[in-house]
């Protein structure tokens, strides 16, 4: 009886120094890929992904408590560069993209009162007071914020139309083959 | 020399952990999704059962048996293979972060990996040497290495078939798995005498 | 302006080439039963009528288990069935059963092959094993009886042959059909060689007896329906060699691990080795070279995973075949390398245009 | 070479490539045509590679022929000219000769039927020259590459002098079935043509010229091997009839028996690869100060009543060009350029552009469209594939979604040669997988760039944010201090006066 007791404590006692000693040398800082993953995401704290700004939702996705996909601006390249960068495989196909949205004007509508302008955070929208107010394309990351903003519903989110130079190749349909003795 | 030998195949091909003892199922099937993580877990576990079996063969004859704790032998086993297996995740955690996350939970789980204990205690039961024990395990942990490596492999190929849909997963992981168990009963008799 | 019609070919545009050398899947397994007819003819000759209700059933069997996955599936199961790869693999399993096994044999291994090796891995091209090696396996693991009762030669026509409806008997097991099969029951050359050897005789004594089975390239000996024609089988293969359906690779390496290994342990110990010609004449290594193993959808991609591949099969055959409990061990050998094809394709893959091997741009020359 | 290198080759002997049908006569012994003026050209604001060039003419405004309608925009580019003269009718979109079927912008011309040429001031010796002033006047004269390609060729010709070229590549490989533009010219302007390459030379400073032609048109070879007497520097090279031969890295092989290293191009080693067509154009420009307004075009295929090869102004419709050489049948599909690589046109209203070498109107026989059926791995793409791909695993995982798999087994070094599909027993669309997958893989990129774009946007803003926040406060702070010493300032002052008032 105290030769098991005492045989177990010293087992105890080595695995655990040995283990200790291990768990020094082996240390590991804390996780430094929320701060990699923050760097991929857009940063422009749209809030479409219900996180508080880009960086919760880096943390939440790297502690696994929200999906690669959550950013709609990013879409399909963010959720592949995260989801690479994790070393999880995803799939892309399933992922929602209905085509990059942006912002648009109406301008029989506008009364230029600057509200979007402040509110767009990536200082997308022109404009000055009681002038028409103007949506720059290549700058506008089509998170919405502005939407709400307008008194006269004069914001709208548009699909970006498709041109040659941005046409993609469409999936192959691949009808069930009916093979024949041809 | 050539008994060693010997034993080193037939553990690995003959008598495999994984397709003929039916040990170590739970890695096998939770771990061979890619080719890449099945190699590191099998370098893990062969690292595992190596130490494992060697420190188990020093315990047994050291400690259990002069002092006739028979009775603690499963006991200290898991010990001191739970206490390999933290060893081997700060490893692996420090060396490949990558690879850490692959394994996820699969790697703490080497610790109930039965394949583990199992071998111990078949050492402990064949009444092996120190060597042999260690060859023994050495082998039989190649012979898990290579079957995850090639079910990884299948599985991988698997991925793009367009498997039934009641079949798809774990389903078609099993019936794959049995067919592969089907391919190593060739090995079933092999003596080289 | 004339972009009126951004017509029907926008909604499904169609990308090039538009043309096509003109190859078919359907012709494809076409030439290879021609090629494969001539062996199967001879064995239905050599065998009789049992060979032949065997080989209707054992088909009939596989394309009723492909049929019946489909029409589980929900899918249209006469335009797949026609393209004519259920009947390929009910053919070659039941060239490699033993020729007077009863029905059910057949029937279990079509319905095996089919279902569970190949429609629930997805169908043609998915499978992972030989459907009919995968087949072949589990017959001979759950009936080895069964599985192993051979039959001397027993031309059609000849004296003591059993007629249509004799045959049609012994296939279904019938009256009389155990006495019948009994007379004439024989042994392969590679199964006498171990039993006798395990039974301590070595092989001097073992093939000089009165019963011992002999060598017959030509096939005049027992054995499986359509293994036992090396020359007939050699011929097909080098036809498909010839209409381009198969590359040597696979074939020669296989034959050629087959019979180095074999060549050189004869004549270390040639008690305890048959010698080259027997183990490549015998047995299923020439169906198993030229038209198991070349199997496309379980072979590797390059030339040289072929070459690799193949080397493997008939290696691991001499290995079974020398020190293994089974006396053949084709099956097992194609079904070992059929799960190490993934990782054949894997490590061997051709080089990119500009790189090298490993990928990386080559450096320009100097 | 290493020693391994060698035993694979001696294991797997590369035989790269397909010998499909090349279905190029009679079309290519046919006499050369020109097609009559049609009343409207829809002439394309980009032809080329690049930025699309941007018009300098009003609607209304009558233009001569060869007259400059556009301006080359940015740095790749290339200068549009009228095909012909009458008065510009329109400017805006045209359905483009693309798969899509989207519209491009274009300048609508009416010919006034006088074909009239606009005074391109006179010829000189281009030899006199110095290369880059070539180099300019070949800008000038929007010639691209006629390959197919579309490469502004000033820029490679600049790119020769920079990169110390000493070999020319001339493309005559056309390894494309059905197409014998490339033949046609070579037969009926090899003197023209070799001395647009002795132009060549002359502007890229190489020391030679090697014209790769596939030995399948002997009368092209004879042609420019005539042609080529006497200048040294210009070899006339056969090479065996193989697609893709035309390829540019593997003709570069053929020629010189190197790889062009991936990610490289030809100019790392000092080649320069341009089409023969190229080389006549460059003719045109040099010697006869003409801009590239016409091309030859192969009008072939099984629906053709009389296929051939036309000169054909840039801008007419396919419409003209069909109607001119007669159906014989509704075609199945409508194709420009090659069968192999041509793109599938949406209708026939699409304008001829510069690097249309091929109209083809396929029978439904030719076109051989069959539903695809599943993969057997039977590896006929692989030894097809020139550039020594997978195509059967790219396609599964593409298939699966897995572009990265894909890229990983090598689908960024496709080249879209159209081997694979064109073997494929079981008629899987190999290349229209590549093309989805490269589509989406750029459509990614873009978003990516658009991503970092936005996040500098962001940042920039928060700056200017912080800016106005801190310059705020200091204006109010200096106001306040400035209110400050302006009260005490005044009460020193009225405490003064007061004392003042005291005393």
């Amino acid at each position: 009886m105290i030769a098991a007791i005492l045989s177990l404590t010293l087992l105890g006692a080595v695995l655990g120094f040995g283990l200790g000693i291990a768990a020094k040398k082996f240390a590991v800082e804390t996780d430094a890929r929320v701060a990699e993953i923050a760097a991929l995401m857009p940063g422009s704290n749209c809030g479409q992904c219900g996180f508080p700004g880009c960086a919760g939702a880096a943390a939440a996705i790297a502690e696994g408590s929200a999906t690669v996909t959550v950013c709609p601006p990013g879409g399909k390249a963010l959720a592949g560069a995260l989801a690479a960068k994790l070393g999880i495989s995803i799939d892309l196909s399933g992922v929602a993209d209905a085509g990059p949205k942006i912002a648009a004007i109406a301008e029989e509508i506008c009364i230029g009162c600057c509200r979007c302008v402040k509110e767009c955070p990536t200082d997308a929208i022109v404009g000055a007071a009681k002038q028409i107010h103007a949506v720059m394309r290549e700058a506008c990351t089509g998170c919405g914020n502005c939407i709400d903003r307008c008194p006269t519903e004069a914001m709208k989110m548009e699909p970006v139309p498709v041109t040659l130079q941005h046409w993609v190749w469409p999936k192959p349909v691949v009808t069930e083959a009916e093979p024949s003795w041809a | 020399m050539s008994e060693y030998l010997i034993l080193l195949v037939t553990t690995a091909l003959v008598n495999n952990v994984v397709l003929v003892k039916f040990l170590g199922l739970c890695p096998f099937m939770g771990v061979s999704k890619s080719v890449d993580s099945a190699l590191g877990m099998g370098m893990a576990t062969t690292f595992v059962i190596t130490l494992a079996c060697g420190a188990t063969w020093m315990l047994e004859n050291w400690l259990l048996v002069p002092l006739g704790l028979g009775y603690l032998r499963i006991l200290t086993f898991i010990l001191v293979i739970a206490a390999v297996v933290q060893f081997v995740e700060m490893v692996v955690k420090k060396a490949s972060p990558e690879l850490y996350q692959a394994l996820g939970i699969y790697l703490p789980l080497i610790t109930t990996n039965c394949a583990v204990l199992g071998l111990a205690l078949i050492n402990v039961q064949e009444k092996s040497g120190f060597v042999k024990s260690l060859l023994y395990g050495f082998g039989s942990a190649v012979g898990f290495t290579l079957v995850l490596l090639i079910f990884a492999g299948l599985r991988e190929r698997l991925a793009l078939a367009r498997v039934p849909a009641s079949f798809a997963g774990a389903p078609i992981s099993f019936v794959l798995a049995g067919l592969l168990s089907l391919a190593f009963m060739g090995f079933a008799g092999l003596n080289f005498k | 302006m004339i972009s009126e019609s951004a017509s029907l070919a926008a909604a499904a545009p169609i990308a090039s080439p538009h043309a096509h050398a003109g190859g078919r899947v359907s012709l494809v397994m076409l030439k290879v039963m021609a090629a494969l007819a001539p062996a199967t003819l001879f064995g239905f000759w050599l065998y009789g009528w049992p060979a032949i209700h065997l080989w209707l059933i054992t088909v009939l069997f596989a394309l009723l288990g492909e049929a019946f996955s489909l029409r589980v599936m929900g899918r249209r199961a006469l335009p797949v069935l026609m393209d004519g790869s259920a009947l390929l693999t009910g053919w070659l399993l039941a060239l490699s059963l033993p020729p007077w096994a009863p029905w059910w044999i057949g029937a279990t291994g079509g319905l095996f092959a089919t279902i569970v090796a190949k429609q629930l891995f997805g169908g043609l091209g998915q499978n992972l094993f030989n459907p009919a090696m995968v087949a072949r396996v589990a017959l001979l693991i759950s009936f080895p009886v069964a599985m192993t009762q051979w039959t001397a030669p027993l031309p059609l026509g000849s004296a003591g042959a059993p007629d249509f409806i004799h045959g049609l008997q012994i296939t279904l097991g019938g009256l009389g059909a155990k006495s019948q099969l009994d007379a004439v029951s024989s042994a392969t050359l590679l199964g006498h060689a171990k039993t006798e050897l395990s039974r301590g005789l070595d092989l001097f004594h073992s093939l000089a007896g009165e019963h011992a089975p002999t060598l017959s390239p030509v096939g005049a000996r027992a054995g499986s329906l359509g293994e036992t024609s090396a020359l007939l089988i050699a011929a097909g293969g080098i036809a498909m060699i010839f209409m381009g359906l198969i590359s040597w690779h696979i074939p020669l390496a296989m034959l050629a691990a087959i019979a180095v290994p074999a060549a050189i342990g004869h004549a270390v110990d040639p008690a305890r080795h048959l010698d080259a010609a027997s183990h490549v004449l015998s047995g299923a290594a020439m169906l198993g070279a030229f038209f198991i193993a070349t199997d496309y959808v379980t072979s590797p991609n390059t030339r040289t995973g072929q070459l690799v591949f193949g080397a493997g099969c008939g290696f691991l055959t001499w290995v079974i075949r020398t020190w293994g409990g089974y006396p053949e061990g084709v099956a097992f050998a194609v079904l070992l390398m059929n799960a190490l094809t993934p990782a054949i394709d894997r490590l061997l893959k051709p080089r990119i245009y500009g790189r090298d091997r490993k990928g990386r741009p080559r450096e320009p020359a100097p | 070479m290493g020693l391994i290198e060698k035993f694979f080759a001696l294991l797997e002997p590369q035989h790269w490539g397909v010998h499909p049908d090349d279905h190029k006569r009679p079309a290519a012994d046919a006499p050369l045509r020109s097609l009559p003026l049609p009343e409207r050209l829809y002439i394309p604001l980009q032809q080329h590679i690049g930025a699309a060039a941007r018009p300098i003419v009003l609607v209304g405004q009558s233009v001569l022929k060869g007259q400059l309608l556009a301006e080359a925009q940015g740095a790749t580019s290339a200068a549009i000219h009228a095909s012909t003269s009458g008065t510009v009718a329109a400017i805006g979109d045209v359905t483009a000769p693309h798969p899509s079927g989207l519209p491009f912008a274009a300048i609508t011309l009416a010919a006034d039927g006088d074909d009239r040429w606009a005074d391109t001031g006179t010829a000189v010796d281009p030899f006199a020259l110095p290369p880059p002033e070539v180099a300019r006047r070949v800008a000038a004269a929007g010639v691209v590459g006629l390959g197919g390609a579309t490469f502004p060729s000033a820029l490679k010709l600049g790119l020769g002098l920079k990169a110390e070229i000493h070999t020319l590549i001339i493309n005559g490989g056309e390894c494309e079935p059905y197409l014998s533009c490339d033949d046609r010219l070579m037969r009926d302007f090899a003197t023209e043509t070799v001395d647009g390459i002795r132009i060549m030379l002359h502007a890229t400073g190489a020391k030679q010229a090697l014209v790769g032609i596939e030995d399948n048109k002997p009368e092209a070879i004879a042609a420019m091997t005539a042609a080529a007497q006497g200048y040294s520097e210009i070899a006339i090279r056969p090479v065996p009839a193989r697609y893709p031969m035309g390829s540019e890295k593997h003709l570069f092989s053929e020629l010189t028996g190197t790889e062009v290293p991936a990610d490289g191009r030809t100019t790392d080693l000092g080649a320069l690869v341009h089409n023969v067509g190229t080389a006549w154009a460059v003719h045109e420009a040099l010697r006869n100060n003409r801009p590239l307004v016409e091309r030859i075009v192969t009008v072939n295929g099984g629906a053709v009543a009389r296929p051939g090869n036309i000169r054909v102004p840039v801008g007419a419709l396919v419409e003209d060009v069909l109607a001119f050489v007669g159906l014989r049948e509704e075609p199945a599909r409508l194709v420009m350029g090659g069968p192999m690589m041509g793109s599938l046109l949406p209708h026939r209203r699409v304008p001829v552009v510069k690097g249309s070498s091929g109209i083809l109107a396929l029978t439904a026989v030719e076109a051989a469209g069959f539903d695809p059926g599943p993969c057997i791995r039977c590896s006929s793409c692989v030894r097809a594939c020139p550039v020594g791909l997978l195509p059967l695993e790219m396609s599964a995982r593409i298939a699966n979604g897995d572009l990265d798999g894909a890229v990983a087994f090598g689908l960024k070094d496709c080249i879209a040669c159209g081997c694979c599909s064109f073997v494929c027993p079981s008629r899987i669309p190999l290349v229209h997988y590549f093309n989805h997958a490269k589509g989406e893989l750029a459509a990614q990129g873009r978003a990516q760039l658009r991503n970092e774009a936005a996040k500098r946007l962001v940042a920039a803003r928060a700056e200017r944010l912080e800016r106005d926040a801190r310059e705020k406060a200091e204006v109010a702070a200096r106001r306040k201090a400035e209110r400050a010493a302006a009260k005490a300032a005044e009460a020193a002052r009225s405490a003064a006066a007061s004392s003042e008032a005291t005393t």
